[in-house]
């Protein structure tokens, strides 16, 4: 009972509990497959707004290039379900068969040796991980070792975007060029565009969703998270306690991109293609103010935000298109200057205190660890849970 | 792939080229002056830049457009030059409201003002479109700017090229003066370096903060209306500006005007250099490739002193 | 009697400091200094403003790079290696303004100097156990910070943020610990307090100690190094420095 | 002229909808495909939006980002054509509602879009898209939801969906026409081809040279691609001047076009003397309002339409156009291609006697029209249209003369063999 008690407490589990809840048994209940399909959608933002949550709000480091992650794994999982789709015999009417259209549209008489390996699903699913964190490696090791940061890191990986996206789209032969990977249909002969698949692919991202804000969970409650809120403010200091600081900025930088890349993944999947739009400075600013609406310290509050920022999108560019844009800027804007905290900072500061005790998270946001020194050894509580913190930080 | 010329025609090649070189770092310079004024001296990213840019640009449409309604058509060749000084002091008032309303409140959190003025540039644009339409409008410019002048058969200087490097020269030397000599320069550099101190000894820091920030919004507004000599006015067209211009910027070395000369004449001249040997993508890519890699192994840039921290 | 020094054998030395030169733009910040600190030696350093005090403990500790010279601690040269990688070899250093985790409790400050995890999977895999705990309760009462474990860091006064960050370099048993004016900024009995510690926790380590206070220097200091534009300009106990003419020249000739 | 494996392809496309629609829908509305198609309560039964009054249709564009610049047009055009089918009394006596949708210049909203309006508001048929990428990006919803697309732009073809109807040109229509003219009229030898970099400039260059090359027997001697949104465009120029051909071949689209022309302006390129010959493929009069007529006025554009072209059609549809929207707004050929949209669809919709798809899609080959303002139009069975080419000669006041027309209709071909 304890065990549990301390997980409930460690995970926040009644907050989870209930995003669960929503996700799985009130959605799926209350919404036509449309509906849910869209929300699946928004749940793909969610995992790189999560990511910007870990490398953005607790390490600091902000990223204008997410949306390159999201587009590398989501172009792993396309290059794998557009092969399946362009076999011999549903592409007999090309000159040559068998490899996809657009490549044949570009006169290439044969597949380029980077795409066959992704004729295997298993290899697939490990590109989709590792490509993204190789890359996120090689961008930010040379620069985190020479501690670039701040501004010029957000600057650079903006440039990085903008380069991919002029690759990509000039690569045509090679990557479907501005059209993207279109056409998709079917996973090891599972056709996913019937709406059972669409509900089966809604509840894996549901599911992958969680995996996710498991693990960052898990980050953020380990001596790793309490490192990275401390080199957010005193960064010479974590390298005078020996720390290698440059380590635990590409490790977090790696896991927020390995964590968009699954979010592109399961965009391919639901949607049924992947195109370069993705890749560009535009949506990875806007993934960026997901996590800022939902709250930067806040895993939940990032899934949260991607939820209501495209929800508020998609209604009001349905009867209001030319406000939309209005009312987006003035988002960004309001949010940076009256709630740094977003949603999150919202509910712990305004709506938390006032309800009801029982209503609180287990632990109360004032618990700090030495009450767990001298009661229970294992109590803790999280950064993001404690709201002098999460203030604090606002006037920084 | 030169076999097939003679000299003369390969001479005056290299010779266009060149000039087109010397235009695009114009181009570059006028883009990146303001944003240098206003990233390096006071640590705010404005990405609603080209915005402010495009608002010249419509600064001098609709100057156009008044000097060829109301007034005699004698005056219409000069309307250009009404046009670069409206464009400079709307988009520098808008940048004062803008620093006054926003930027002031934000300056402890710099990449913070990247989200909000980001949120600017999204309102910024639909208002554009709101108000002009979504359509690109045509900037009719004088006469005189529009030819060329034939020094050889083969080689011919445009004029608007040569007009956009005079007003780069001007500009370049007017923010060089002002932050060397003016009070407001000499005031700003104080604010840079010890904003405490400096608002010791009686600088007004919020003021100086304001003028500086107006100052480099209103060079974007001077470089929007020159462009409209050479490029599309849009509610999207600043956005195209953007990533070239902070990359030049820091390229340079934030801090430093010098620095962000030189850095817009190496990026230039090499872009225009690959551009004639590369396809025009290419050479796109691999100068942000390269510039991206330099920056990665010397992040303070070209220019910038080696200081204790 | 530096010459002499020098011929006895190195080992003897906790530090060797040798030719050390930096230049910022031409300027010389420091310049061809040599310094020697023995084992268990509390060394202070003094002198004017701008004389290089600081950039010395920069430059030891890796946080700045030499242009020039050596600098040798336990037999291994320090100039090539990272701020982290000399940490491990045993160097600490405090900061002139206190520098700790405002945004975290004083048990998390003392937690995460504790050495062990320091790399990312083990900060992944770190758990707090119950040697953690009483190593940091250990500490906490050495400086005087037992009863504000659970307290937010930047609830402390300004002498406790001092102790607070001494805490987080002992909790890593450094043998050489450097101390950029420990006691600035404090009250007189809280300076008391600081001594005292001060001799406490130099039992079993040397001590490199940047202090203006003439009061505390006398206290604590075995030696004295008197540093002046970049160079070492008198050297030895308290006393002798004190009688050097070309210290009372500088501090006093102008 | 379409060989058999593209009858097998748009056959099996047609069956595999079918049959998804078999499965969908209940017995009961099979049976009513039986009855009398004229009938109300048939029309009605479809599961369409279709009330005993009105019929639903969507309308999906760009009106916000970067292509609203290009898609404007096409709703304008678009809504008039609904205008006028409605007042004269609408489609099988129902008048035509419009929903409107924007797809902000960003594919996969196009996609959510174009399922939005297929599965919740169930349109009878869809005027929409602009660019390949969000044709490509809609094109598995619609054949998915089994929806209609009335799609305007002229466009690089390799396609041919049963969901699709293409009313603007595929890019053999427009290109080969205007090479030959210049082949022929203009005694051109050397070419340059240009373009923005994404598929339809290149898949156009790609014919053009297969073209120049082996059938006029000509040369190419360069072929530039540059990003799309690109702004300087000296080098370029400097190439040109380099290689002397006797025609530049451009394909550059957006706000680009507009630094293009200036600078070739500044350059000392003066147009109207055709040394080289300036031919393009996507400025349209829309366009050259945002160019300005003095920087453009010269080149030559190979196209099935311009505003000027003169006959009653085409009169009546430019004064009512500017009725509408101002005396101000031009009409380009994109334009054009969008009114046809809803005028195409309500001849199907009366052949057929009903709203239903696949009926709609049955009746669509062959379908003609003669009001058209390019002049007639008809139905081609790969769902593309009949046209002809025309050139246009750019003059300052921002219109194209009309140079050159061909002189057949020339048929659509979205697989030419040997390209």
């Amino acid at each position: 009972m304890n065990f549990i008690a301390h997980l409930f407490a460690r995970y926040q589990l009644s907050h989870m509990l209930i995003l669960a809840l929503l996700l799985i048994v009130v959605l799926p209940l209350s919404m036509d497959i449309f509906r849910l399909n869209l929300i699946g959608k928004y749940l793909t933002y969610a995992f790189v707004a999560i990511g910007l949550v870990l490398c953005w709000g607790y390490g600091g480091i902000l990223s204008l290039g997410q949306g390159v992650f999201f587009g590398l794994g989501g172009y792993c999982m396309a290059m794998f379900l557009k092969l399946e789709a362009s076999s011999p015999e549903n592409t007999a009417i090309q000159t040559t068969p068998g490899i996809p259209d657009f490549m044949d549209w570009n006169q290439l008489t044969e597949l380029p040796w980077f795409w066959e390996p992704f004729h295997s699903f298993g290899f697939t699913l490990l590109a989709i991980i590792l490509v993204p964190a190789f890359f996120a490696f090689v961008v930010t090791v040379a620069m985190f070792k020479r501690r670039v940061g701040g501004v010029y890191f957000a600057i650079i990986t903006q440039a990085v975007a903008a380069i991919l996206t002029i690759l990509i789209i000039g690569q045509q032969g090679y990557t479907g060029g501005v059209n993207g990977i279109t056409d998709l249909r079917t996973l090891h002969g599972w056709d996913i565009r019937t709406d059972e698949a669409k509900y089966i692919l809604y509840f894996v991202c549901v599911a992958l969703l969680f995996v996710c804000l498991f693990i960052g969970k898990y980050v953020i409650n380990s001596k790793l998270g309490r490192l990275l809120v401390a080199m957010r403010e005193r960064e010479d200091r974590v390298r005078f306690s020996g720390y290698d600081v440059s380590a635990f900025k590409i490790f977090i930088f790696c896991l927020a991109s390995v964590f968009s890349a699954i979010g592109g993944a399961m965009f391919t999947l639901q949607i049924g293609f992947m195109s370069p739009t993705f890749v560009g400075i535009v949506p990875s600013i806007e993934m960026v103010i997901f996590c800022a609406v939902g709250g930067r310290l806040s895993l939940l509050g990032a899934v949260y935000g991607a939820l209501l920022v495209n929800a508020a999108k998609t209604s009001f560019s349905e009867s209001f298109p030319e406000l939309w844009l209005f009312a987006m800027g003035a988002l960004f804007i309001g949010v940076v200057m009256a709630f740094p905290n977003g949603l999150a900072g919202v509910w712990t500061t305004y709506i938390e205190p006032r309800l009801p005790a029982r209503l609180r998270s287990p632990v109360p946001p004032s618990t700090i660890p030495a009450v767990a020194v001298t009661t229970t050894a294992e109590t803790s509580s999280t950064p993001s849970a404690n709201p002098t913190v999460e203030h604090r930080h606002a006037g920084n | 792939m030169f076999a097939d010329y003679t000299m003369t025609e390969l001479t005056s090649i290299f010779a266009m080229q060149g000039f087109a070189g010397l235009t695009l770092f114009s181009v570059f310079v006028l883009m990146a002056l303001g944003l240098a004024i206003i990233f390096g001296q006071m640590g705010v990213i404005n990405m609603a830049h080209g915005e402010f840019m495009i608002l010249g640009a419509y600064t001098t449409y609709l100057t156009s457009n008044v000097f060829s309604s109301y007034l005699p058509e004698s005056l219409y060749s000069l309307y250009f030059f009404v046009a670069l000084i409206l464009a400079f002091l709307a988009a520098g008032a808008l940048g004062a409201f803008i620093e006054w309303a926003m930027i002031r409140h934000l300056y402890k959190r710099p990449l913070d003002t990247l989200l909000a003025t980001w949120g600017l540039s999204l309102i910024m644009q639909q208002l554009y479109r709101t108000i002009f339409g979504p359509r690109e409008v045509g900037v009719t410019l004088p006469d005189w700017l529009m030819g060329s002048i034939a020094l050889t058969d083969m080689v011919e200087i445009p004029i608007n090229g040569l007009f956009v490097m005079a007003i780069t020269l001007v500009v370049a030397v007017g923010v060089g003066l002002t932050m060397q000599k003016s009070r407001l320069g000499k005031q700003t550099r104080a604010v840079v370096q010890n904003r405490p101190m400096a608002s010791a000894v009686g600088i007004n820091t919020a003021r100086v903060d304001r003028l500086t920030f107006a100052l480099g919004c209103g060079i974007a507004g001077i470089a929007g209306a020159a462009f409209t000599m050479i490029g599309s006015t849009g509610p999207t067209s600043g956005q195209l500006y953007i990533v070239d211009t902070f990359l030049v910027v820091v390229f340079g070395g934030a801090s430093s005007l010098v620095g962000t000369i030189a850095s817009a004449f190496t990026i230039s001249q090499a872009q225009s250099t690959m551009e004639f040997f590369l396809s025009g993508s290419m050479a796109k890519v691999l100068t942000l490739l390269v510039v991206v890699g330099i920056l990665m192994l010397r992040p303070q840039g070209l220019f910038s002193l080696k200081i204790r921290k | 009697m530096l010459e002499t020094n020098k011929h006895i054998e190195q080992k003897d030395f906790v530090l060797s400091v040798e030719g050390l030169t930096v230049s910022f733009d031409g300027f010389k910040a420091v310049s061809d200094l040599s310094l020697y600190v023995e084992e268990q030696e509390i060394r202070v350093i003094i002198g004017p403003n701008g004389a290089g005090k600081t950039t010395v403990l920069d430059l030891i500790c890796g946080r700045t790079k030499a242009t020039e010279g050596s600098i040798k601690f336990k037999g291994k040269e320090l100039t090539r290696m990272n701020e982290h990688q000399i940490v491990h070899a045993g160097i600490g250093r405090k900061f002139q303004t206190p520098s700790i985790y405002e945004d975290l409790t004083v048990f998390e400050n003392l937690e995460l100097s504790y050495p062990r995890g320091r790399n990312v999977w083990g900060a992944l895999t770190f758990r707090r156990d119950q040697q953690v705990i009483d190593k940091v309760i250990e500490i906490a009462e050495m400086i005087f910070l037992a009863d504000k474990l659970d307290m937010s860091a930047d609830l402390l006064s300004h002498g406790q943020k001092q102790w607070l960050e001494i805490g987080m370099l002992l909790i890593q048993d450094p043998e050489l610990l450097m101390l950029d004016e420990p006691v600035a900024g404090m009250s007189v009995s809280e300076r008391q307090q600081t001594a005292a510690l001060l001799q406490k926790i130099t039992k079993d380590r040397s001590v490199l100690v940047i202090e203006h206070d003439m009061q505390f220097v006398a206290d604590i200091a075995d030696r004295v190094t008197v540093l002046h534009q970049g160079k070492v300009l008198s050297e030895g106990s308290m006393e002798r420095v004190q009688n050097d003419p070309k210290v009372i020249e500088v501090y006093l000739g102008h | 002229m379409i060989s058999k494996s593209r009858n097998y392809d748009s056959t099996r496309g047609t069956r595999r909808t079918l049959l998804r629609r078999m499965l969908a829908i209940p017995a009961a509305l099979a049976l009513a495909h039986v009855s009398l198609p004229a009938l109300a309560d048939s029309a009605n039964s479809t599961g369409l939006a279709v009330t005993d009054s009105t019929v639903t249709v969507g309308i999906l564009h760009s009106i916000t980002g970067t292509m609203a610049i290009s898609e404007t047009g096409s709703v304008q055009a678009e809504k008039l054509a609904i205008d006028q089918i409605n007042a004269m009394g609408g489609v099988l006596g129902r008048q035509i509602v419009y929903t409107q949708e924007d797809g902000a210049s960003d594919w996969p909203t196009f996609a959510e879009k174009a399922k939005k309006l297929l599965v919740r508001d169930k349109v009878a048929a869809v005027f929409g898209c602009w660019t390949s990428a969000s044709r490509k990006a809609v094109l598995p919803v619609f054949e998915q939801y089994n929806g209609m697309l009335y799609y305007p732009t002229f466009y690089e073809g390799l396609e041919q969906s049963p969901n699709v109807i293409y009313t603007g040109q595929e890019a053999t229509q427009q290109i080969l026409e205007g090479l030959d003219w210049a082949d022929d009229a203009k005694d051109a030898k050397k070419y340059f081809l240009l373009g923005s970099d994404y598929i339809w400039p290149r898949t156009s260059n790609k014919i053009a040279r297969k073209h120049i090359e082996s059938v006029l027997g000509d040369k190419v001697v360069g072929e530039e691609y540059y990003p799309l949104g690109h702004t300087q465009f000296n080098s370029v120029i400097n190439k040109i001047k380099l290689k002397k051909p006797d025609v530049v071949f451009i394909s550059v689209v957006g706000g680009s076009n507009v630094a293009f022309y200036k600078q070739l302006k500044a350059a000392g390129i003066d147009m109207t003397k055709e040394k080289p010959l300036f031919l393009t493929i996507s400025v349209t009069e829309d366009e050259i309002l945002g160019i300005g007529g003095e920087n453009i006025d010269g080149i030559y554009a190979s196209m099935k339409y311009f505003q000027s072209l003169p006959n009653a059609n085409n009169e009546a549809f430019v004064k009512a156009f500017k009725a509408k929207y101002g005396d101000d707004i031009v009409i380009g050929d994109v334009t054009q291609a969008a009114y046809l949209g809803p005028w195409l669809w309500k001849a199907a919709v009366e052949k057929a006697g009903s709203f239903d798809i696949d009926k709609v899609r049955a009746a669509s080959p062959d379908i003609e029209l003669t009001t058209a303002p390019e002049g007639y139009v008809r139905i081609h069975d790969n769902h593309h249209l009949w046209s002809k080419t025309r050139i246009g000669h750019a003059q300052l006041d921002g219109q194209y003369k009309v140079v050159y027309e061909s002189s057949e209709l020339i048929e659509p071909n979205p697989f030419p063999e040997g390209y």
